[in-house]
């Protein structure tokens, strides 16, 4: 049960939250925080009683359950999203008021957001701990859903709504793709709890069919090549969402659950040579941009796609070194959106062409940022040392090229990572007002806890480690420490340092040549294919749309002509179309006959008769020559209430037409007899077939009906007309709905023709 | 013409309506049964429209509530059907039953089903007049409707 | 008598249904009379082959088969019902369209789509 | 509780309420008291039809065949419930939405409500009819409510198209007596058992047009979006939500129960026209700007799911399509209530239901994709399963289109207390299914346990 503390803490968040904001507004985010550092204190306790699974009962229809993990992986990823959340729903205390204010909304929409954000975070701590295939998807979908309405916060601007808009459609389509794999996988594996799962595939490897579906679920997560674009846009948000979101929190989701399903993916070494490309392409991609990018956000988030094309390596690769890189990355990254955020807020500049010079009015922000931005770019003694540390020890083992490749992508990180810091605060002095003291102290917290990483490695090689356990299903024997020496990793970052500091130096010489050929570059990326589909899609839309049966003929047409096709090709096609009994006409039936052709002979004339009235009275026609057959067929009473209907009938229509506007009821006539050769060639069909599917049945005819035994029972209903006995007695319930329909025709009919005026 | 035939129709009526009753009541014997009967005496009120006008035909009680008239008709008919369910027999159960002897008098047997087909004709009366009452109303011009 | 039947069942369906794709609201009302009727015919051409008398109890007659002949007085009765209320339906559409043909329908369809399509814009 | 009672309720209630002026306020909370008891009584009915022995009671106590056979399995009657909820929140949001502006409305949509508990009890296929008519006859009452033109242009082309397609059910009905010689369902399987496999072909195709146009897929259709569109919220709520659950009950009751020789030839041609109905219905949602059509090619797309489901072969894919129908129903009347008005409540009741229709779990409308998705993976159908993921993500993109293109977005006009609960209800009702699926997943198994003969 203890699993569950945390998790329950994490869902109480929202709601408490919620609470306190309709008392205080400002109360929700320290309530809200107060909440998370519960839940981690919770969480840490529940480290200290090792690892554990608890399974509730859910669906049992389906074999499902409620199934819960406590091992090194959840963890971290708990930890980090309960950490981070709970700064920056802090930070959006202070950041939020001024952004409403330029919105234009009103003040109490900041607990909203805050009861997402705790919302989203329940979401992710609850999609880390589950440990169920089906599961995981649900958790995965709420994160979806839940980002959905953060990114869109500003509804009124049309901007961040189809910000968020791409990103539901994007995130939630490769979803769809990852569901469709676990379905797979659970149907073949007979279960869709994840150790039995992992277990069965151990003897059994998954298909690769399978695992590119939950791989594609997890690139389009963790806004990799080619489903990245989202995120860029996805900046659109405010900042404290693309602070959570955009680094510890949805991004961290599909590579989280890359290596939660690690074990599946470790025999299927093709799928993850892929991940490992598209994980070195994405690192390219990305930095590149990011040193050319103005606006600094997105430099941030083009930086956060090449960092998880890191960890995506990493993953790919199979190091124990991926769960660490995400952690780690994860505090600086959050760090330097919540400083860009303040830095907009205070100078409320966006692009980094616009400010610098800051260090000398927030210096408290500029030293914490420094630090932060010295943990992305992996300088010694703070954390994100040791990032890189495991990334080139991964990548030292499988050969040069690799080792060449991580040396670039780590010197443009550095590069970015510079341009970034120095953009914001280096240069001329420029005097800004301060920033609000809680704007700053969270980029400071999570500054103090790099640092505390650097300079104390040990602490981190428990979770680390944990970690890396529960992702390969080993023991891990990661080491995290400083070593002065020779080895190859020490090379490959100083290199990498070296590299870095050129780059930025010369910076000046290569961005205007970079940035042109990136923007070409960009027409043929797939975010371009992206809108070209849609566009593609949209002309289809309208097309059929304005090809599509708007008339009512048509509407009528399309029922009849596709039943009539059926039932000709039924007839056509079953051994039923060899069975066509003609029947005997003996001098008994002439009459019969005779009221049939008169009744189809009206039938007829009705097409060509002009005036309405005439139309109406061989329709009526009609009716009289059936109610003949009818008798001439022994069955007088259906011949007697045939008689008075029709007569009701042709007087009803005779004062329909009463009613009508006589120079209406002539201009239609004038027009109305203007067949279309199709209308004739619809009515043949439907004509041809009913006439076919008749003869089919009346040729089929079950001699034994039950309608013998009514007869057998009629002196039994005290009734010695037998139809009056069926209608009143046998079937009388039928009756009974019959004449339930009279009267709701009759209420359809008062309603329309109201007594008194209209409406 | 003129002269003759109003009176003429409304000696007609009375006619026509006994002969509709006797539909119904003999509809368990022979050819009849509610509808027609119906039909028949909303035909007989039809001819009082025609011939007579709106005014004329509603001086008739059963004309003026020919709705309601239909509600009580489904009523009965319901009624008819579902009423032997208090007292545990199946819906539909119509009395008396197949092993109860019957009670008639003359030719006429008494059956629910009678008060069965009691509702039938008057459902289907009361649509046949409602709906000649609304046209007859509406005939004689009216302004449009308009709007979106 | 299965053919004759039949055929005459196939020319009432496909007069009902040529009336019925007319552009006018008063056939298409007939139309639908028309098809009702030849789905009754179809019921009671059933029992044309073995038809007799209807009310006898007497053994050894032939009997046309009275759940046909009430299966086809129930469809009469809900086709007349509904027709009724078609009836009023045509004449409060023609009232509120000012036209009994049914593309004056079309037009005032086609004006409201074209504005719902437009009005929002990008 | 008997079985007439669910039956006898709206039935009686229905005539009472034809007298009265359903505009005053206590008529209507009258008809709506009505409908939850008829609620009531078939929740109370509930654990009987999951008995050994569905209730059924034979009216007059006729012999089998000669007397109609009412009977309630497990098919019947969660369709029952879920149609008579929907009917029962809709009737309350009118309500409450500014009033019934019609006499006669609270009437009809109890005689709906009996009509619909009648074609979902009965047992009987000329029965069968009789019931579907009342409903029929019902909502041709009231697709013109509102009575403006473009409502009775709505109704005028609902009443034709679906009379078209009562004729072909009656047809077929009288065929099916023609060539069995009995109306009764069970006797009728008896008879299919034994006799030639050919011989219900043809009722059966008719029976597939029929329902065709009442669930609205392609080719059957084209009505439906005019209807929809242009017919009043309510009554789209009503017409998408509970009445279009004749079709799908009717080809799940006919198709797999009374006829299964003929549904397994019919199969390929099902899986043809749900493909085809899938693809055209989301592809024209796409784009469309106004949020009424997107809301209708949505559900014709989401009939095309439910006859691919009905195409697939074995128990999974019929469990599929029960949930598709029954999560379907509420989604459609959710979305068509929610977009009426605006508001803040009523767009959120509209993003779940729209997530629910994309199959975005926590939802009830993920479980149904989830299970077409299983039984399409199960089949080996891995085109189905690529067209319900296609699917899933472009009805996503155009409900979320209409979602935020709608001026409620800007405006967010102050909705009544009264309809913002009725469709939170309804959505919440989504999202507690979603969470908690086992009702809905049983209901689904048990549906379709006592159906005809199973492969």
């Amino acid at each position: 049960m203890p699993i569950l503390l945390p998790i329950l803490l994490a869902l109480a968040c929202a709601p408490l939250a919620y609470v306190a904001g309709r008392w205080r507004t400002g109360a929700a985010a320290w309530m809200g925080a107060l909440g998370s550092l519960a839940a981690l204190g919770a969480l840490a306790w529940e480290w200290t009683l090792g690892p554990g699974r608890l399974v509730l009962p859910w669906a049992p229809s389906w074999g499902l359950s409620l199934e819960f993990t406590r091992d090194g992986l959840s963890g971290l990823y708990s930890a980090m999203a309960l950490g981070v959340g709970a700064l920056v729903v802090l930070y959006s205390r202070a950041y939020m008021p001024h952004h409403l204010h330029e919105e234009g909304r009103p003040a109490r929409d900041e607990v909203r957001f805050q009861g997402l954000i705790l919302a989203f975070m329940a979401a992710m701590v609850l999609l880390v701990t589950v440990d169920d295939l089906l599961l995981l998807f649900v958790a995965l979908d709420l994160t979806t859903i839940i980002s959905y309405l953060l990114i869109g916060f500003d509804r009124e601007d049309p901007e961040s709504r189809a910000a968020a808009l791409l990103s539901l459609v994007l995130t939630g389509a490769t979803s769809v793709v990852f569901f469709a794999g676990a379905m797979t996988l659970g149907l073949h594996y007979g279960t869709f709890s994840l150790p039995l799962v992992i277990e069965r595939a151990a003897h059994d490897p998954a298909s690769t069919g399978a695992l590119v579906c939950l791989a594609v679920g997890a690139l389009g997560k963790s806004a990799q090549v080619p489903f990245h674009f989202w995120l860029p846009r996805a900046m659109a948000a405010p900042t404290p969402v693309s602070s959570y979101l955009h680094s510890a929190a949805m991004v961290a989701a599909g590579v989280f659950l890359l290596q939660r399903l690690y074990p599946l993916f470790a025999p299927a070494t093709g799928v993850r040579d892929g991940l490992l490309a598209i994980g070195f392409v994405s690192m390219g991609m990305g930095s590149l941009m990011a040193l050319v990018a103005d606006p600094f956000k997105r430099v941030l988030a083009y930086s956060t796609i090449a960092q998880y094309g890191y960890a995506l390596v990493l993953v790919a690769l199979g190091s124990e070194g991926a769960p660490l890189y995400v952690a780690i990355h994860a505090p600086c990254k959050a760090a330097l959106f919540l400083t860009a955020g303040a830095v907009t807020q205070v100078t409320g500049k966006k692009k980094l062409s616009e400010v610098g010079g800051l260090r000398h009015s927030l210096p408290v922000l500029a030293g914490a940022s420094a630090v932060a931005a010295a943990g992305l770019s992996a300088l010694p003694l703070t954390a994100g040392f040791f990032k890189d540390e495991v990334f080139f020890h991964a990548l030292a083992q499988r050969g040069p090229a690799f080792m060449a490749a991580g040396l670039v992508g780590a010197g443009l990180t550095l590069a970015y990572t510079l341009r970034l810091w120095w953009g914001l605060f280096g240069g001329p002095r420029r005097d800004v007002p301060a920033a609000p003291r809680l704007l700053v102290a969270p980029v400071a917290v999570l500054a103090g806890t790099i640092l505390l990483g650097g300079v104390l490695p040990g602490l981190l090689v428990a979770p680390a480690r944990a970690a890396a356990a529960a992702m390969r299903g080993e023991p891990s024997t990661l080491e995290l420490a400083y070593h002065l020496d020779a080895r190859a990793e020490n090379l490959l970052a100083v290199g990498a340092w070296v590299l870095g500091a050129l780059l930025f130096a010369t910076r000046r010489a290569w961005t205007p040549a970079l940035s042109r050929v990136l923007e070409g570059t960009s027409r043929f990326g797939p975010e371009r294919g992206y809108r070209l589909l849609l566009h593609l899609l949209d002309r289809l839309s309208t097309w059929l749309h304005e090809k599509e049966v708007r008339d009512l003929r048509d509407r009528v047409a399309s029922v009849m002509v596709p039943t009539g096709l059926l039932g000709l090709a039924v007839l056509g096609v079953t051994p039923l179309r060899d069975r066509f009994k003609v029947g005997t006409v003996g001098w008994a039936d002439v009459t019969l006959v005779m009221a049939l052709a008169f009744a189809s002979a009206a039938a007829l004339a009705t097409l060509r008769a002009k005036g309405h009235l005439r139309l109406v009275l061989l329709i009526s026609c009609v009716g009289f020559s059936l109610a003949m057959v009818f008798a001439f067929a022994a069955a007088p009473d259906v011949a007697l209430t045939s008689v008075l209907v029709e007569t009701t009938f042709t007087l009803l229509f005779a004062g329909l037409l009463a009613l009508l506007p006589p120079d209406r009821l002539q201009h239609a006539q004038e027009e109305a007899q203007k067949p279309r050769g199709r209308d004739r060639l619809a009515a043949g069909v439907a004509g041809a077939s009913a006439f076919l599917l008749s003869w089919s049945a009346l040729s089929h005819l079950q001699a034994d009906r039950v309608g013998a035994r009514t007869v057998e029972l009629a002196k039994a209903a005290h009734s010695p007309n037998v139809v009056a006995a069926v209608l009143t007695d046998f079937r009388g319930l039928d009756t009974v709905g019959e004449m339930t329909v009279v009267v709701a025709a009759l209420l359809g009919v008062t309603s329309l023709l109201r007594l008194k005026g209209r409406r | 013409m003129i002269s003759f035939v109003p009176p003429l129709s409304r000696l007609l009526l009375w006619p026509s309506l006994i002969i509709a009753l006797s539909l119904w009541m003999k509809g368990g014997a022979s050819v009849g049964g509610g509808f027609p009967a119906g039909a028949l005496a909303g035909l007989a009120v039809l001819l009082q429209y025609v011939t007579a006008g709106r005014d004329q035909a509603r001086r008739f009680v059963a004309v003026r509530y020919a709705a309601p008239l239909a509600g009580v008709g489904l009523l009965l008919v319901v009624g008819t059907a579902f009423l032997p369910v208090v007292a545990g027999y199946a819906p539909m159960s119509l009395f008396p039953r197949p092993d109860q002897p019957e009670i008639g008098v003359g030719g006429l047997h008494l059956h629910t089903a009678l008060i069965f087909e009691g509702g039938l004709m008057l459902i289907v009366f009361g649509l046949v007049v409602t709906v000649i009452d609304r046209f007859a109303l509406r005939t004689g011009g009216e302004e449009e409707e308009s709007g979106p | 008598m299965n053919l004759i039947a039949s055929l005459a069942v196939g020319l009432l369906f496909a007069c009902g249904v040529r009336m019925v794709l007319e552009r006018e609201l008063v056939r298409v009302a007939c139309g639908t009379v028309l098809i009702t009727n030849s789905s009754v015919l179809l019921i009671l051409a059933g029992s044309f082959p073995e038809r007799g008398e209807a009310l006898s109890v007497e053994q050894g007659w032939p009997v046309t088969d009275p759940v046909l002949q009430s299966l086809a007085l129930t469809a009469i009765v809900i086709g007349f019902a509904v027709s009724a209320l078609l009836l009023t339906l045509v004449h409060r559409t023609q009232r509120a369209h000012g036209s009994l043909r049914t593309d004056r329908l079309v037009e005032a369809e086609l004006k409201r789509v074209h504005a719902a399509e437009k009005g929002e814009g990008r | 509780m008997p079985l007439w009672g669910p039956l006898l309720l709206p039935w009686v209630l229905g005539v009472v309420l034809a007298f009265l002026d359903g505009r005053r306020a206590w008529v209507a909370w009258l008809a709506i008291a009505g409908l939850a008891g008829t609620l009531g009584c078939m929740v109370w009915l509930l654990p009987q039809s999951w008995g050994a022995q569905a209730p059924q009671f034979i009216s007059g106590d006729w012999p089998v065949g000669v007397g109609i056979r009412l009977r309630a399995d497990q098919l019947s009657i969660v369709f029952a419930l879920v149609s008579t909820a929907v009917l029962l929140g809709t009737l309350v949001y009118e309500h409450v939405a500014g009033g019934i502006t019609s006499r006669s409305f609270p009437a009809l949509v109890v005689f709906l409500g009996a009509g619909l508990t009648g074609v979902f009890f009965t047992s009987d296929a000329f029965n069968f009819y009789v019931f579907f008519e009342l409903a029929m006859t019902a909502a041709f009452a009231l697709a013109s409510y509102g009575e403006r033109p473009r409502h009775l242009r709505a109704a005028f082309t609902f009443v034709v198209v679906n009379l078209m397609g009562s004729t072909l059910f009656l047809t077929a009905v009288v065929m099916l007596y023609l060539t069995t010689g009995t109306l009764d369902m069970l006797s009728i399987i008896a008879w299919g058992q034994a006799g030639e496999p050919y011989a219900l072909l043809v009722p059966g195709t008719l029976l597939l047009c029929a329902f065709g146009v009442k669930l609205g897929f392609f080719p059957f259709h084209f009505w439906a979006p005019a209807v929809y569109r242009d017919a009043g919220p309510t009554v789209a709520a009503l017409l998408a939500g509970a009445l279009a659950n004749i079709g799908s009950y009717g080809l799940l009751r006919f198709g797999v129960d009374v006829m299964p020789q003929v549904m397994a030839q019919a199969r390929p041609l099902l899986e043809i026209l749900g493909a085809t109905s899938i693809l055209y219905g989301t592809v024209l949602a796409l784009s469309r700007r106004d949020t009424r059509e997107v809301l209708a090619y949505a559900s014709i797309s989401h009939a095309g799911l439910i006859i691919a489901a009905l195409g697939l072969n074995g128990r999974e894919g019929l469990c599929a399509a029960v949930a598709l129908a029954l999560a379907g129903s509420v989604d459609k009347t959710a979305l068509f209530l929610a977009q009426d008005r605006g508001g803040e409540r009523a767009r959120r009741a509209y993003s779940v239901a729209a997530f629910s229709t994309a199959g975005v779990p926590p939802t009830a409308g993920f479980w149904a994709k989830a299970w077409l998705l299983r039984a399409a993976l199960e089949q080996g159908h891995t085109l189905l399963a690529g067209l319900v993921v296609l699917a899933s993500t472009l009805s996503l993109l155009a409900l979320f289109r209409a979602y935020q293109r709608e001026p409620w977005l800007r405006e967010g006009a102050a909705l009544h207390r009264g309809t913002g609960a009725v469709v939170y209800a309804l959505s919440l009702a989504l999202i507690v299914i979603g969470l908690w699926p086992e009702p809905l997943l049983r209901a689904g198994r048990d549906a379709i346990q006592g159906l005809g003969t199973l492969p």
